[in-house]
């Protein structure tokens, strides 16, 4: 596979390590009631969506980033590639 | 006073190597150093690079050179930057500090990698062998630097000039990559 | 007579005679020979047995698809098993051996099975063998396994080396033949970056072997200077020989390059793993023929049409003497007019369309009419035809029609679409590759002149496309070569057998029988008759057995289906995907800065990961290895030892978040630890398990390094990354590796701290007061030589790390040595690291195994309530909670003699109660580290076991069945030595 | 029909005119099943037979979306063992493993169940510790297992690269009750089997939802219409999390792709099964004669069963890391398999919060060694409400209280299973 890094162009994807869904970024606030439920849902349960699917690429032989890649799991076509970072702060993370 | 005085030792002890038309050396006597960019200090630095040195922050993928052409600053990530210079003290860090910018955090990266300059005509026909980067020369021009994976060991590739490449691999793969560009160079000559 | 059956012409250099032999016959052929056509030069037709009913076999066809004639080529390591005849290039001295038979290949005594073959029809061996049950893997197997495989490999490991490499293009053509050249042409002169690769070692492809006026040149000549013209382009790369195997995601498309006479003179690697990045690729890779299913059709003698025009146009080779055509489209034609043109007694046409002659020729005309039958075992002599009429006959050369080669369509999930004009399938339009076009036969444009025309088009527009020039040029001109066909799969064969995989022996009956058994799927059928899964991956086969499925099943060859394509295209030698991975080549290897020190010890090195480290340094009239270990423990203990410590993980952290960031990945509390200070951290995964652990040391303010372990290095840098930018991107904090910046080396022992007050410069002060336990700071050694000191002890004893940049490693070393001098200081290795840290109850790799939480490993103290942490939420869930929870403690052997006649530990045993029996529902825990303890004098071992914690003082015992040895111990603290800690505050 | 070697001579002497499908191709009944499976591969096949055969449930319907076998029982490396760590696992392959041992008596099949043995190699004092313990677990379960140190290895397989090996052969975990089955033969073997008890196998009959009234599922909705059933069971590895969300229900699954090869056909050259306990790599040779092996998973979701390059090279480069006369062997074939891979690396047979609705799935890359204690216990399920005492462990909601079955200890990372 190549991905096509957002700041570096395409990239063999021998670079690069795989993670999982991009939902690992939305890790649930210890203090919430459900908080249990939460971080069970969090860590093991899966869309594993047959068709784009959002994931988390890390960049290790390369420039260390974390990447989203919206990428179809049927076809593997890769429709986007993101820097994780930003896509973070985007969904409010923050310190 | 101690009793006791250590010497340095280059990773492959300085080695030359020619093949035919293809020249293999270790890179000794230069220093490198991380510079690592708080994201909120980006562009200050960026003007303390200039004043002091005429020397910009290059884009991805890229280098840059300072006005007196002797440092020369990678940009493999975002937020760090690698200073490359010819200089053969233990304190590079606040050497290069000192004449780049204070508000970048330095982290001394010398003696974690060893660098091998592979050069000459065919230099290239050696590198396919090992190298999943682009290397057309109006592709990987002079001056480009990746990060990659050469033959599974991580890898950074600098093209320092026409027909000729500087690898940095961390420094225990020493053996590892220069065995590699050997049989590459053997397997293509 | 030597070449008897070489006639004039061809694509040979006679001026270059080689001699080969075949079964040890020493025979001659010309460079540009396959080892094929050189082998029908000498009327050698017999070349090989089928697989199953070991019938006799014969040349087929010319090119990779080949099911009949494989081989054995080269003798002892050399020796290639199951080579395709017809694309080996003839060498010099090449040998090569027919095989899977049992005596001479004339008199194969395996050749019983074809007269029993009525028995051994498709699936039977499902249906027997079954009793008695032991007999399988004693009798039945063996000697089923005995005769099925094809060739023999040497069992001596290939002497060959192989290599890989990475291209990038802007346009792939795959096949350089008519289309594929015309294609090229135009791509090139576009600017594109071009790479044209063919599998045959002679660009031109069926230019080569038929007759073909191109722009008024002869074929071969059009493709040679087109070939030579393109090799001229700075932006065109030429690969021959080279076979584009398989389409992989996104552009990638991986190619073998054979260059094995190159490697036979030169020592150079036998293939090249290209892996070829392309934007766009087109592929010309032509057809393949088919044959027609009639009774006794494998006889030797029998050709496919367009491998006896091959033989005779490209190597000048007459594949008999009098030959017949047996061809259901105009192709056949084609072939009488190539061999009579050169002078081949053609006796007879047998057309089974009825239809006017194709072309006139001078030989007998049966149109309408079939081959029923043929005769003669080891090579045909007469056919026999649907009108009753026999004629003597030496070669027979069938067509049933081309198959597109359109396999890399498929490769991403595609099917073909039937094309009932064509009666064969082409390229379907859905899950084709993204950016891969097909033109030519392959695309099912079977007229020359049309493919030239397509292949250009393709050309012109893929390069377009890419926003490469347009380009004056105009696609060749040639003759159009109209190509009509009526689908024959099969001729009634009666009680003869027709064959329609050659090699795997499956035959119409086998096909007719599976569907009787409900086994009508395409791939069913595949299955059960191991129809298309010969060597030749079906490329004869697959498309044949689909009609014969679909007429037999009175269904349409839509609804019956075809069988997937999967990479390789053809197959690939195992050496070549490993490339240069094998050996001591299999993983790089990591060194220390101390390895050529510690070589000159004569250390004995152990891999660690990719790491080699030294284990233990044997010392002269040290013969077994414990002697060695428990040396180094005592002496380290007793007064002082250094331990080469780099390979762990090391990585600054710098920024003014830091010790918040820490905070959040450690299960203790970072926030207020004071500059100069280290401290002890337990990392978990999200999901409560241990994930690592090391010591974090703050050098000032905003300045922190943290060691991991050695194993767990690349994996929590990775994991800290992801914290930083993915769940908490605004923290200032910034990560560097410098595990291979610093030599880092362990001191400990009693005698450390005077030691290093010989190397540490003056000026800094580590006295037990100014530098306490668990201090950390940067200091100079050897005269002003940076370095960084840590007061850290694994080993229990008063000990330091102590690092220095990496060009002095080997030089500090040397300088610790010769200060220890006069305390003894000795070395030590891993396994004394081992046994000190085990003495001390540390948890280390065994413990920290992924399945242990902080709780069980005796750590739920460190937890700190106050804070989110990764891994604390779910580390609250009920089962990690239960006291009955396997816990980390100690073992004591009851016998402290136990173990001591044997070479092994406890490690590994299972815990049972005194009177629990050795049983899955008795298994309370088991022992994950054990050494043999010089300080005490006996083995001792860590384990865990259920709620561990509160049993302390209780025996149970150690059960190894694996190893046969039972021992009570008993329970203790894991701390066995110094349990209060007081050495390491001295 | 039973078959026999008499029953072949006497088909053959009748000129095969008596032979009769292997299975019945059945159309759904109009008035539905009791049971309803889903999934026409191993697993569901299996389960279907003990069904009939162990709790006389015969109104069964087994609904195939392609022909059957065409999912990962067809498309594996044939390995089967019961060489498991944990109290969750090693009895329940222990149980598949006796279920292989006597299967082909009983469904009157020969699906080439070969004991040849199985064996792991070691190259690390750390390995060699927690191969003990492992062999522990085997030997307290009555799997059997031998503990071989390098200079037995080296007698058994004087072919293994012990001399110039980048990590050395230490010994090896063998276990002799180990080996390999022919993939295909387990699926027509169940079918027939089961066909013949009364199951209908419905081939071409896609599930495509489910009718669920009142939380409660009374049947499913198909290429093929509507199929009233009161029990529905669901055995789609590879397709669970799609088959499940028709339900509503959310899984602790990913999809990853196994790849696996196999050579041209060589006269025998491996007597068993060898793993590479380093590297990713293992490897038998088919009855056939081609050597049939796989290595890692390719890491990345994903449906498609394909793989890439990069696993391919490296599987192969583990092979010639131990076997390094191989080198000029040809790869024949390769192709994925899409496996259901759980956050623990265990599977799942449990009943969902729907009523009358069940899974199984979840086998990672270990499904096929478990196809008939799946089916056995399964059924059991199906029967009687009640777990089988031997997969008693897998529960779908066990990470809820942290009861995981992580035999490799790598956490809730799939693709690391």
């Amino acid at each position: 596979m190549i991905i096509n890094h957002p700041l570096l162009g395409p990239r063999d994807s021998e670079e690069f390590v795989y993670l999982g869904s991009a939902e690992l970024i939305n890790r649930p606030d210890w203090q919430n009631e459900t908080a249990p439920e939460d971080f069970h849902n969090y860590q093991y349960i899966r869309e594993n969506i047959a068709g784009e699917n959002r994931e988390l690429w890390y960049h290790e032989q390369g420039d260390q980033s974390w990447l989203v890649v919206t990428r179809n799991t049927l076809t593997h076509e890769i429709s986007k590639v993101e820097l994780a970072t930003e896509v973070a702060k985007k969904m409010g993370r923050t310190k | 006073m101690s009793n006791y005085n250590i010497t340095k030792k280059p990773a492959l002890g300085g080695i030359k190597h020619e093949f035919n038309d293809v020249f293999v050396a270790e890179v000794t006597d230069h220093s490198l150093v991380m510079m690592a960019m708080p994201q909120k200090k980006i562009d200050e630095i960026a003007k303390e690079l200039n004043d002091n040195q005429e020397l910009s922050i290059p884009s991805m993928g890229k280098s840059s050179k300072s006005k007196d052409n002797l440092i020369t600053l990678w940009r493999l990530q975002k937020n760090q930057v690698m200073a490359y210079f010819p200089y053969e003290n233990h304190d590079a860090e606040s050497y290069i500090s000192k004449k780049l910018s204070t508000k970048a955090y330095y982290t001394d990266q010398s003696d974690a990698f060893s660098m091998i300059n592979i050069s000459g005509k065919n230099a290239y026909l050696a590198l396919e062998r090992i190298c999943p980067i682009d290397l057309d020369t109006n592709v990987f021009v002079v001056g480009s630097v990746a990060r990659t994976i050469m033959e599974h060991i991580g890898t950074i590739i600098y093209k320092n000039d026409t027909d000729s490449f500087i690898l940095l691999v961390m420094r225990s793969f020493s053996k590892s990559i220069m065995h590699a560009i050997e049989v590459s160079i053997k397997n293509t000559q | 007579m030597s070449q008897e059956n070489r006639i004039k012409g061809g694509l040979i250099d006679r001026e270059k005679s080689f001699n080969f032999t075949f079964n040890g016959e020493v025979l001659q052929g010309y460079d540009g020979d396959t080892l094929a056509s050189a082998l029908l030069a000498n009327n050698k037709h017999l070349v090989g047995r089928s697989f199953k009913y070991h019938r006799p076999r014969g040349i087929l066809t010319a090119g990779s698809q080949e099911p009949n004639a494989i081989m054995e080529i080269g003798t002892g390591a050399y020796k290639d098993p199951n080579t395709r005849a017809t694309i080996t290039r003839l060498y010099d001295g090449l040998e090569a051996n027919s095989q899977n038979h049992r005596g001479p290949l004339k008199f194969d005594f395996m050749a019983i099975n074809d007269f029993l073959s009525t028995f051994l029809t498709a699936g039977f061996y499902y249906k027997t063998f079954m009793w008695p049950k032991s007999f399988w893997e004693r009798f039945y197997e063996p000697v089923i396994r005995n005769s099925a495989g094809l060739g023999r490999i040497s069992m001596l490991e290939d002497p060959d080396t192989y290599d890989k490499g990475f291209r990038y293009c802007d346009i792939l053509i795959i096949g350089a033949g008519a289309t594929g050249i015309s294609a090229a042409l135009v791509a090139a002169e576009s600017g594109a970056k071009v790479i044209l690769a063919d599998e045959d070692f002679l660009m031109g492809g069926r230019l080569n072997t038929e007759h073909n006026e191109i722009d008024n040149i002869k074929g071969n000549e059009w493709a040679k200077q087109m070939i030579a013209k393109l090799a001229t382009m700075k932006n065109v790369t030429l690969m021959s020989d080279t076979t584009v195997f398989g389409i992989y995601d996104h552009g990638i498309y991986g190619a073998i390059e054979n260059r094995y006479l190159e490697a036979r003179n030169n020592n150079k690697p036998r293939q090249v793993n290209w892996r070829i990045y392309a934007k766009r690729a087109i592929l010309c890779t032509g057809a393949t023929e088919r044959p027609i299913a009639f009774a006794n059709n494998d006889r030797p003698g029998i050709m496919l049409s367009g491998a006896v025009r091959t033989y005779v146009n490209r190597f000048a080779v007459a594949p008999g003497k009098r030959v017949s055509i047996y061809t259901n489209n105009d192709e056949g034609w084609r072939t009488a007019k190539d061999l009579t043109d050169k002078g081949v007694n053609v006796v007879a046409i047998v057309d089974s369309r009825d239809i006017e002659p194709v072309l006139p020729i001078d030989a007998e005309i049966f149109v309408g009419t079939d081959v029923v039958n043929t005769k003669s075992r080891m090579a045909i002599s007469a056919i026999k035809l649907s009108n009753g009429k026999t004629i003597q006959t030496d070669n027979l050369a069938v067509s049933g029609g081309w198959n597109p080669n359109l396999h890399l369509t498929c490769h991403h999930g595609g099917s073909p679409i039937w094309n009932q004009y064509l009666a064969t399938f082409v390229p379907g339009n859905s899950k084709t590759p993204a950016g891969l076009f097909v033109a030519g036969r392959a695309n099912g444009t079977m007229d020359i002149c049309d493919a030239i025309i397509e292949g250009h088009k393709t050309g012109l527009n893929v390069s377009k496309e890419l926003g490469f020039k347009d380009v004056n040029l105009k696609p060749a001109s040639t003759d159009s070569k109209p190509y009509n066909i009526t689908a024959r799969w099969s001729v009634d064969s009666g009680k003869d057998r027709a064959w329609v995989d050659f090699q795997n022996d499956v035959t119409v009956k086998d096909i007719i029988l599976a569907n009787k058994e409900g086994f009508n799927s395409v791939e069913h059928v595949k299955r059960y008759t191991t129809l298309g899964m010969a060597t030749d991956q079906g490329k004869t086969s697959s498309v044949l057995g689909v009609g014969i499925i679909a007429e037999n099943l009175s269904k349409s060859i839509d609804d019956t289906g075809t069988t997937v394509f999967r990479p390789p295209y053809s197959p690939v030698a195992i050496g070549a995907f490993a490339g240069r991975r094998r050996g001591k080549e299999f993983s790089p290897t990591r060194f220390t800065p101390t390895h050529s020190w510690a070589d000159e010890q004569n250390a004995i090195f152990v891999e660690v990961g990719m790491w080699y480290r030294s284990q233990w340094f044997p010392k002269k009239g040290e013969t077994f290895w414990r002697d060695s270990v428990d040396r180094e423990v005592i002496q380290t203990r007793k007064s002082v030892g250094i331990c080469d410590v780099t390979t762990l993980g090391k990585i600054d952290l710098k920024g003014e978040d830091v010790s918040e960031f820490l905070n959040k990945i450690y299960v203790n509390a970072f926030a207020k630890l004071p500059v100069g200070k280290t401290r002890y951290g337990l990392m978990l995964r999200e999901d409560g398990m241990a994930m690592d652990d090391g010591t974090t040391a703050r050098l000032s303010e905003n300045h922190f390094v943290m060691t991991t372990t050695t194993a767990n290095a690349v994996n929590v840098y990775r994991h800290m990354q992801f914290c930083h930018q993915c769940l908490w991107p605004d923290l200032d904090v910034h990560m560097i590796s410098v595990t291979e910046q610093y030599a880092q080396y362990a001191v400990a022992g009693p005698n450390s701290r005077k030691l290093l007050q010989k190397v540490v410069d003056p000026e800094f002060n580590i006295s037990n007061e100014a530098f306490p336990f668990m201090g950390a700071g940067e200091i100079t050694v050897c005269n002003g030589i940076p370095a960084r000191l840590f007061r850290i002890s694994f080993s229990g004893e008063l000990a330091y790390e102590v690092a220095v940049q990496t060009r002095y490693g080997d030089s500090f070393m040397r300088a610790l040595m010769q200060a220890g001098e006069e305390f003894d200081v000795i070395p030590y290795g891993t396994e004394a690291l081992g046994v000190m840290r085990i003495e001390k109850g540390h948890a280390a790799g065994p413990e920290l195994n992924g399945q242990t939480s902080a709780y069980d490993l005796g750590m739920g103290g460190l937890v700190s309530g106050k804070k989110d942490f990764i891994g604390y939420t779910l580390g609250l869930r009920e089962d990690l909670q239960k006291s009955d929870r396997m816990q980390m403690v100690g073992f004591k052997p009851v016998d402290k003699n136990a173990l001591l006649n044997k070479d092994h530990s406890l490690a590994g045993a299972h815990l049972i109660s005194l009177d629990g029996s050795p049983t899955t529902e008795d298994d309370e825990g088991w022992i994950s580290s054990s050494v043999y303890s010089p300080t005490l004098g006996h083995y001792i071992g860590l384990g865990f076991i259920k709620n561990g914690l509160k049993r302390k003082g209780e025996i149970v015992k150690a059960v190894d069945l694996a190893r046969d040895s039972e021992v009570e111990v008993k329970i203790c603290s894991p701390h066995f030595f110094d349990p209060e800690g007081k050495r390491l505050y001295v | 029909m039973g078959y026999s070697a008499f029953q072949i001579l006497k088909d053959a002497l009748s000129g095969y005119k008596g032979l009769k499908p292997a299975w019945r191709d059945a159309e759904p009944k109009d008035g539905g099943y009791d049971i309803v499976i889903i999934g026409g591969g191993g697993h569901g096949l299996a389960t279907a037979y003990y069904l009939a055969k162990k709790h006389n449930i015969t109104n069964v319907a087994v609904l195939e979306k392609g022909w059957i076998g065409s999912g990962n029982v067809g498309r594996n490396t044939t390995i089967i063992r019961s060489n498991y760590l944990l109290k969750g696992n090693e009895p329940f392959y222990e149980l598949s493993m006796q279920l292989w041992e006597n299967l082909e008596q009983e469904l009157n099949y020969n699906a080439m169940v070969s004991q040849r043995g199985i064996m792991n190699l070691i190259h690390t004092d750390a390995q060699r510790d927690a191969f003990i313990r492992r062999a522990n677990s085997m030997l307290f379960a009555g799997a059997g297992a031998e503990y071989l140190n390098a200079d037995d290895v080296k007698d058994r397989y004087p072919f293994l690269d012990m001399k110039n090996a980048r990590f050395p052969i230490k010994g090896a975990l063998a276990q002799p009750r180990g080996g390999t089955v022919r993939h295909d033969a387990v699926a027509w073997g169940y079918a027939r089997a089961a066909s013949d008890l009364g199951v209908d196998i419905i081939q071409n009959c896609e599930v495509t939802g489910f009718s669920i009234e009142n939380d409660k599922c009374v049947g499913v909705k198909t290429t093929k219409g509507d199929i009233k059933a009161n029990r529905v069971g669901s055995c789609v590895a590879g397709s669970s999390s799609r088959v499940m969300a028709n339900a509503g229900i959310k899984l602790p699954i990913e999809s990853h792709v196994l790849q696996a090869f196999v050579t041209e056909g060589l006269k025998p050259v491996l007597g068993n099964v060898i793993t590479f306990g380093a590297g990713h790599f293992y490897c038998s040779q088919s009855n056939k004669g081609g050597l049939v092996f796989g290595g890692d998973i390719d890491a990345y979701n994903t449906y498609a069963q394909r793989g890439n390059l990069p696993v391919v090279e490296d599987v192969c480069s583990g092979g010639m890391a131990i076997m390094p006369m191989i080198g000029r062997v040809r790869v024949l074939r390769t192709w994925g398999g899409i496996m259901d891979m759980s956050m623990d690396g265990s599977p799942f047979i449990d009943k969902t919060p729907i009523k009358e609705l069940f899974f199984n799935g979840g086998w990672c890359y270990g499904g096929f060694k478990a196809t008939p204690a799946s089916g056995y216990c399964y059924a059991h399920l199906l029967a009687t409400d009640n777990h089988h005492e031997v997969a008693n462990a897998y529960r779908l909601d066990r990470f809820k209280y942290g009861a995981m079955i992580d035999e490799k200890g790598v956490g809730a990372q799939p693709n690391l299973h």
